[in-house]
């Protein structure tokens, strides 16, 4: 898995020594890593490792004290979560955040909002443009249920439906804006072994046919070992190994710090 | 030597214009009802329409590309995938080139399939998606072919790219480039040339391929068309196996022959939704989905509040009562006529509609026994619900009840084009224009189907009424007798247990013993609910179908089956004197079951003898601890204690 | 200058007013993240039942017996309204206290009438002059506002000792930091609730009594809820000492503006001036002044 | 029961995403503007024009306005009298100053106007949320009831604003019948305008925020862009309500018309009707709209006359304990009962 042909050395974003604190708590110091083009890059470490918070600073969320963010070759300044959604970032949550009050489909076409241009007028009326419009994001939205397969819960509220089809549902959420990078937080998180299956194939599936460049957290580590190309390893916010799962596998700082320990969840 | 008691229904109404093949049917259709739709799919959240027109266009352009690939006359095409409208291009599409397309069940295992493959000499096979292309390609590994593997959807194929896999659109692509030489070799099909080979799986032995021509199939598709009046304007759902003949028939032929309209469903998980929208007019299925159904239904309405409860339970009983006569025009009096009426406006008719029959005009029973409580069920719904007789040697229908004369224990007469006898010992033979040419590479089973005088042998026994309905008893094999010389018949007997919603299986033996007794397989969604209602507290199936809870459960019904059997003197004396609960669902990819879900005797006998020595013993308890290697090479160790009732004993 | 500081003065003993409503806010939105909007109809349902008792028995005796009506009327609220609303979103519960509010205001007026009821506590109406040492002609102050100020004072000091000393008032602490948590280590929510809600009605039967002296006993009452409100936004919902303070900042404000800024356009602004400042606070501090500030998490 | 829906499928994203994708409910809405349009002007009386018909359509349009923005986007505001105030004060001063002016729009300008108000004082809705914001919207109240009451330009230097006579393309609306129709003719315009907002790119992103606006920030949804959309439309819709009130209904008012207890009626309609549903908008408008009349009329068809004030201290007991009632057992209102009660008769007899 590791010489995908499809990943390029181009660098989609660059995270430069970058260190987050709230209060006087560190949550991230001096972290440093990059994301190619078109790869899955892993972020694992034991909780409180900091990667949520790595997550937060990559699309916005939080804003690091120090460092550089490096994204598509532009440097940026205190971006806001919605101008990293414009700029094709999308993300998932390890607690789901779907909007509970919509069905499954309307979950999903929230996820084109930011591709939709016609403007109140021609949607109070709902005739020509404005219709068309609502009709060709529905397709784009169609063609991601039937990816995930959720055919049968398109019509249901989100709140109504299982676990594991949520985080399917959320996932196509972030799918349908067609983003460049995809941040994952644990998105197998409370699933069975099945379900885990599943979304490990989704995530896959992504990734080779759309080339979606995807970084996620996760803890199963067999999970991560099969899914990505290069894995960070963070501990107490320090980065303590990067490389490919092999590498990882084999560090020793690694092994004391995450391997050796059981996990249990 | 055989006394021929049937009586042929001259095919007076049939057309002699018809076309003689399937695909020059679909030239006709493409002509005169160029506009008509004649595929329906829901895909991407809508339902997708094509024109008789638009089918001949895309059946064209596969055809083409599969010349490109060097399919000629006499190969042999596997089809395999769900329900979708390209594959039923595709079968179209190989017919138009003389070649034989051969749908394969789309769960079969790779050992299953392979065997189809190498037995048919398949060299293009063409598959719904990644699943199947990953089978075919360990079959490739095995048997060398199918050299040419086309995908419909290539998800999950990019790394498994190679020589000989292809999709059907760059199929089609490759058709484009070649000339069009497409009219002339449909002109050259005639009704005598082979349209398909079907695999039976069978409930014996290896599958065998039934080879049906295009005069079979067109004139069995007739018979069944002008036995119900179909027409253009019928609605008809494909979600059955299409290497089913059943399906091969409803959905295919007799819609080339009718011109009626076929809807794919999305998926299986949306097929009970998609059936409510398309609101078939015409509707066969297997005794499964009945059965199904009406557990579905059963169970739902357990958690009812009380009212609706007994809402429910006046109207059923009524209809129980009065339904199928009113469905027949037989003498009701005015007052129950008139609270059916009421009760259809409140139950039965919002009943249909829940589970998409508002529509329906005929419903058959396919491909097996139905239980007669199942059957009278929908009757007394309203649902036209009619029994059927069919066999794929004989291309589909053989026998279809007439609306008039419904009666739970026959099948119907025979349809028009089919003459029907019984042999002597009682089984029952088909002739026809739709008897099959033969078995694929097989002589000597062709030869021991037929009579010598040329009729087809069913391999079940029957008796036909005087006033032409069959009867159908058993698989001539099945059937034996107790120790003291009573008849058993185990179908009929599994039939009547099926009825409760909390038996998914039954499988009954009795053949040289001396009492009936049954393995039974719970139904594990109605035996959860009912258990999460009544408080049995369980963790999975096997603990499940271990609770004394539920063996009491299943002994009511047990005992209930036994005092039919009891009042009904043609079958007393068999009653079920000992039962057990199968700790693991019957399952078809274990090869219990077929395919089309019939239980396989002589596998479950085998494999589970164990128990059934337990049964024939006085133990009340038997332990299982067997090896059981399955056909793809799995071996699995089963280890359980199971009980073992007696009816007529407080355990 | 004196008239400034006169100003200012009776700014602050009108929102030492305020702040007694305002208290009654914080104590229930401390203990159980409930956004009183009864808190009004609660002060109007209290002055109305302490002066119809008054008619029949004496002061001291119709407080008390209002003061057991107050709780009986937390118990009802607890029994039919909150423990069914247990673990709803804040926005539900707030709604849920219009209707009560609405609820509250009928009653009481259906049960007790709804004319004006002068409540008269023994203090006499003519103001007094006070600091006549420092400004030329001493400052004027009703007699009035400055024994509000000490009841005020008072039951402040009161509530303080409550939470710091007793056991149930560092049970009520505890339910305010963390609801589950406390419900663990074995706090009874329903308890707790009740608690709170008495005490609540009881700051309401003090707010309703002072405010029922001054402007008589009336409908226009239930009304001084939402001068409290801006009290409340101003100090921050869950801060006592703000709720006092923001009351003094308001009445001061308000008073102020009343006289200098009112004639300019037309008077009549201390309906809206206090709501107008407080949103100005909030652009730039959406916690209120002294209101716990909230990290989002994700 | 009554659903039989088996053969309507559909083929077309558009009829898949129609209003009415049902067959039966497309007969009964059909039926409903039928008698709304043609039976109604047949048998109605001058009484039940003024007094139920007029007043009910145009709270549904101010209840449309708040849901809108409460139901839908999540804000809640307690300052929707304001907003119609200024709607029906800026219809005043319009055709006041700009005589010859068409009636419709003058009434679309005053939404307009009440839009703009309405963004102002939903700015602070980017830093506050939740009680913080309702209170806020209090403000707006309280400051908007201020400036009628003392800026005496906006009354024209009377107590009381006085509409003109109406004219509409040349007919004079003289006659209740008249006003029933043209305001029914708006509010159906203007209530399917929001079905169709609400259903679309926009809804979504108001149900977005509404639902978990962290979320809907990181999928690139501009938050208070989309609240202050959703002030503006949703005064827009209280603007035009209070406009047709002062000029339909009325008459003539004072700013008291306007004052924070018709907030709250708003409010109760919201609630009572249903959170988040245009058609609950109507059901809760009639719902409230119907108990002081039925107060008032009951007791005395019985015998038993109640005074003016026994019966606004019923009505406000009734009030408070619907709405806890609700909240208790369904919180989003009569329109997800009436939601629930469909989805049965969908799939009736089976239970789920």
């Amino acid at each position: 898995m590791t010489d995908k042909p499809r990943i390029s050395e181009e660098v989609l974003l660059k995270v430069d020594s970058i260190s987050l604190s709230f209060g006087g708590v560190r949550a991230l110091s001096d972290v440093s890593f990059d994301i190619r083009k078109g790869e899955i890059r892993a972020i694992i470490g034991p909780n409180g490792a900091g990667k949520s918070s790595m997550l937060n600073c990559i699309n916005g969320f939080y804003h690091p004290q120090e460092g550089r963010i490096t994204y598509k070759g532009r440097e940026r300044q205190r971006m806001l979560p919605y101008e990293a959604a414009r700029q094709s970032i999308a993300r998932t949550f390890q607690n789901i955040a779907l909007f509970k009050g919509m069905s499954t489909l309307d979950n999903i076409m929230t996820g084109r909002l930011l591709k939709m241009r016609r403007g109140l007028f021609w949607q109070a009326l709902r005739v020509g443009p404005a219709a068309r419009e609502e009709i060709e994001h529905r397709a784009k939205v169609e063609e991601i249920i039937e990816f995930l397969q959720i055919q049968a819960v398109r019509k249901m509220p989100v709140g109504r439906l299982p676990y594991g089809l949520q985080k399917r549902v959320e996932l196509g959420r972030a799918l349908a804006a067609e983003p460049d990078l995809l941040l994952l937080d644990e998105p197998m998180a409370g699933m069975n072994v099945e379900e885990k299956e599943d979304m490990c194939r989704f995530i896959l599936d992504v990734n080779e046919q759309f080339g979606t460049t995807i970084a996620l957290i996760e803890h199963d580590m067999g999970v991560v070992m099969d899914l990505s190309d290069r894995v960070v390893v963070l501990e107490y916010g320090r980065k303590i190994a990067d490389g490919t799962p092999d590498e990882v596998r084999a560090d020793q700082r690694v092994i004391d710090a995450y391997l050796g320990v059981q996990r249990v969840e | 030597m055989a006394e021929d008691l049937g009586r042929t229904r001259g095919p007076t109404d049939m057309d002699p214009t018809l076309p003689d093949t399937l695909p020059k049917l679909l030239v006709r259709n493409a002509r005169d009802m160029a506009d008509r739709c004649a595929m329906r799919a829901k895909e991407y959240g809508i339902w997708r329409e094509w024109t008789w027109a638009a089918v001949l266009t895309e059946t064209r352009a596969i055809a083409a590309g599969l010349a490109a690939s060097g399919v000629g006359r006499g190969a042999t095409i596997a089809i395999i995938g769900d329900n979708r409208p390209h594959l039923y291009w595709s079968i179209c599409s190989a017919q138009m080139l003389g070649a034989v397309p051969v749908p394969i069940f789309q769960e079969a295992n790779a050992a299953e399939m392979g065997f189809i493959i190498d037995h048919a000499d398949i060299d293009l096979a063409i598959a719904e998606d990644q699943e199947q292309v990953d089978k075919l390609l360990a079959i490739r590994s095995r048997h060398g072919r199918p050299r040419t593997i086309v995908y419909k959807d290539g998800r999950g194929l990019t790394d498994t790219a190679g020589s000989g896999l292809i999709s059907l659109d760059a199929l089609r692509q490759l058709g484009a480039a070649q000339p069009e030489t497409l009219d002339s070799a449909i002109a050259a099909g005639q009704g005598g040339d082979l349209s398909v080979l079907l695999y039976t799986s069978g409930t014996t032995g290896a599958p065998k391929g039934v080879m049906l021509s295009h005069a079979n199939v067109i004139a069995a598709a007739q018979g069944a068309i002008s036995f119900d009046g179909l027409t253009a304007r019928d609605e008809v759902l494909a979600y059955l196996p299409m290497a089913w003949v059943g399906d091969y028939l409803g959905s295919y032929a007799q819609s080339l022959v009718a011109g009626y309209c076929v809807s794919c469903p999305e998926s299986g998980a949306t097929l009970l939704a998609d059936l409510r929208e398309i609101g078939p007019t015409y509707f066969i299925a297997p005794p499964r989905i009945f059965e199904t159904l009406l557990s579905d239904v059963t169970s739902r309405m357990a958690s009812a509040g009380p009212l609706k409860r007994r809402l429910y339970d006046g109207c059923i009983a009524l209809a129980q009562r009065v339904g199928g006569k009113i469905l027949e025009g037989g003498p009701v009096a005015l007052t129950d006529r008139l609270l059916y009426r009421l009760a259809d406006a409140i139950i039965y008719g919002p009943l249909r509609n829940a589970l998409g029959f508002s529509r329906v005009r005929r419903a058959y029973v396919v491909g097996d026994a139905i239980g007669p409580d199942v059957f009278r069920f929908y009757r007394a719904l309203g649902l036209n619900l009619k029994q059927s007789f069919s066999l794929t040697e004989a291309s589909g229908f053989v026998c279809l009840q007439q609306d008039a004369t419904v009666r739970a224990d026959t099948v119907g007469v025979a349809v028009p084009g089919i003459t029907l006898r019984i042999e002597l010992g009682g089984e029952i033979q088909v002739r026809g224009d739709g008897t099959f040419l033969g078995y694929h590479k097989d002589p000597a089973a062709t030869e021991a189907a037929k009579t010598a005088d040329g009729w087809l042998r069913s391999g079940d026994t029957g008796v036909l009424d005087p006033d032409g309905q069959l009867r159908v008893i058993d698989r001539a094999a099945d059937i034996g007798r107790l120790r003291d010389g009573t008849r058993f018949t185990p179908k009929l007997i599994e039939t009547r247990l099926k009825f409760f919603p909390y038996i998914k299986e039954a499988v009954a033996f009795g053949d040289g013993r001396d009492h009936v007794a049954c393995l039974l397989d719970i139904d594990t969604g109605a035996v959860g609910g009912w258990a999460e209602r009544n408080g049995v507290v369980f963790s999975g199936h096997q603990e499940l179908a271990g609770r004394a809870e539920v063996y009491r459960l299943l002994a009511d019904c047990v005992e209930a089956v036994n005092r039919d059997l009891a009042a009904d003197p043609a079958q007393a004396g068999q009653g079920i004197g000992r039962f057990l609960i199968l700790p693991k669902p019957l399952d078809a990819d274990d090869g219990e079951l077929t395919r089309m879900r019939k239980i396989r005797r002589m596998v479950i006998a085998e494999r589970y003898a164990a128990l059934i020595d337990g049964l024939y013993s006085d133990r009340d308890h038997v332990t299982l601890n067997t090896r059981i290697a399955f056909d793809d090479g799995r071996v699995t160790v089963l280890e359980a204690d199971i009980a073992i009732h007696t009816i007529g004993r407080t355990s | 200058m004196a008239f400034f500081f006169e100003v200012v003065l009776g700014g602050l003993l009108a929102g030492v007013l305020y702040s007694l409503v305002a208290l009654g806010f914080v104590l229930i939105f401390k203990a159980s993240g409930v956004f009183n909007f009864a808190q009004g109809a609660m002060v109007l349902f209290a002055a109305l039942t302490l002066v119809r008792l008054t008619e029949w028995l004496p002061f001291w005796a119709a407080f008390a017996v209002s003061c057991l009506v107050m709780i009986a009327l937390a118990w009802v609220i607890e029994r039919v309204v909150l423990r069914h609303l247990v673990n709803q979103e804040g926005i539900i519960l707030f709604m849920a206290t219009l209707g009560i509010a609405f609820f509250l205001e009928g009653f009481g007026q259906t049960i007790w009438g709804s004319d004006i009821y002068t409540l008269d506590l023994g203090i006499p109406k003519e103001p007094s002059f006070i600091l006549e040492s420092i400004f030329d002609g001493g400052l004027l102050v009703d007699k009035l506002d400055v024994f509000a100020a000490v009841v005020a004072s008072a039951l402040v000091l009161g509530l303080a000792l409550f939470f710091q000393k007793t056991k149930v008032g560092l049970a009520l602490r505890a339910v305010a930091d963390d609801h589950q948590a406390a419900q663990s280590i074995g706090v009874p929510l329903d308890y707790i609730w009740l608690i709170v809600w008495s005490a609540a009605g009881i700051v309401a039967l003090v707010a309703g009594m002072v405010w029922g002296a001054k402007l008589g006993v009336q409908f226009s009452i239930a009304l001084v809820a939402l001068k409290a409100l801006p009290v409340l936004i101003l100090g921050g919902f869950t801060s006592v000492p703000g709720a006092i303070i923001g009351g003094l900042l308001i009445g001061m404000g308000e008073k102020l503006s009343e006289v200098y800024f009112g004639p300019i356009v037309g008077g009549g602004i201390e309906n809206w001036f206090a709501y107008m400042l407080v949103l100005v606070v909030l652009l730039f501090r959406p916690q209120g002044l002294f209101g716990d500030r909230v990290i989002e998490r994700v | 029961m009554f659903y039989r829906e088996n053969g309507q499928f559909k083929t077309s994203y558009a009829a898949d995403q129609a209003i009415f994708p049902i067959l039966l409910d497309r007969i009964a809405i059909m039926a409903i503007l039928l008698v709304a349009f043609l039976v109604v002007p047949l048998v109605a009386t001058q009484y039940v024009y003024t007094g139920i018909l007029i007043p009910f359509l145009i709270l549904a349009l101010a209840t449309i306005g708040l849901n809108l923005l409460t139901g839908y986007c999540g804000q809640v505001s307690l300052g929707t009298g304001a907003f119609m105030a200024v709607g029906a004060y800026a219809a005043y001063n319009l055709v006041l100053r700009l005589p010859g002016m068409n009636l419709l729009v003058a009434f679309a300008l005053a939404g307009g106007i009440s839009a703009l108000v309405g963004v102002l004082f939903g700015l602070p809705s980017l830093r506050i949320k939740g009680f913080y914001l309702a209170v806020a919207t209090l403000a707006a109240q309280f400051f908007i009831d201020w400036v009628f009451i003392r800026i005496k330009w906006f009354t024209n230097y009377a107590t009381n604003a006085t509409a003109p006579e109406l004219l509409l393309f040349g007919l004079p609306l003289d006659s209740a019948m008249r006003r029933y129709l043209v305001t029914l003719a708006i509010v159906v315009v203007m209530a399917l305008i929001a079905k169709n907002l609400v259903r679309g790119a926009t809804g979504r992103a108001w149900m977005a925020v509404r639902d978990m606006d962290i979320a809907a920030e990181i999928i690139g949804i501009r938050l208070l862009r989309t609240k202050l959309i959703a002030f503006a439309v949703s005064s827009f819709y209280c603007g035009v309500a209070g406009a047709l009130w002062g000029f339909m209904h009325l008459g003539a008012w004072e700013p008291l018309t306007f004052d924070v207890n018709r907030s709250f009626q708003v409010l109760f309609m919201v609630i009572i009707g249903g959170v988040g549903s245009i058609l609950g908008s109507f059901l809760g408008a009639a719902f409230i709209f119907a108990v002081p009349i039925l107060i008032n009329q009951v007791p005395a068809a019985l015998g038993v006359p109640i005074s003016t004030a026994l019966s606004s201290h019923l009505e406000a007991m009734i009030f408070g304990a619907m709405i806890i009632f609700f909240l208790i057992v369904e919180p989003h209102g009569f329109a997800r009962l009436w939601q629930l009660g469909k989805e049965k008769l969908r799939l009736w007899p089976l239970p789920h």
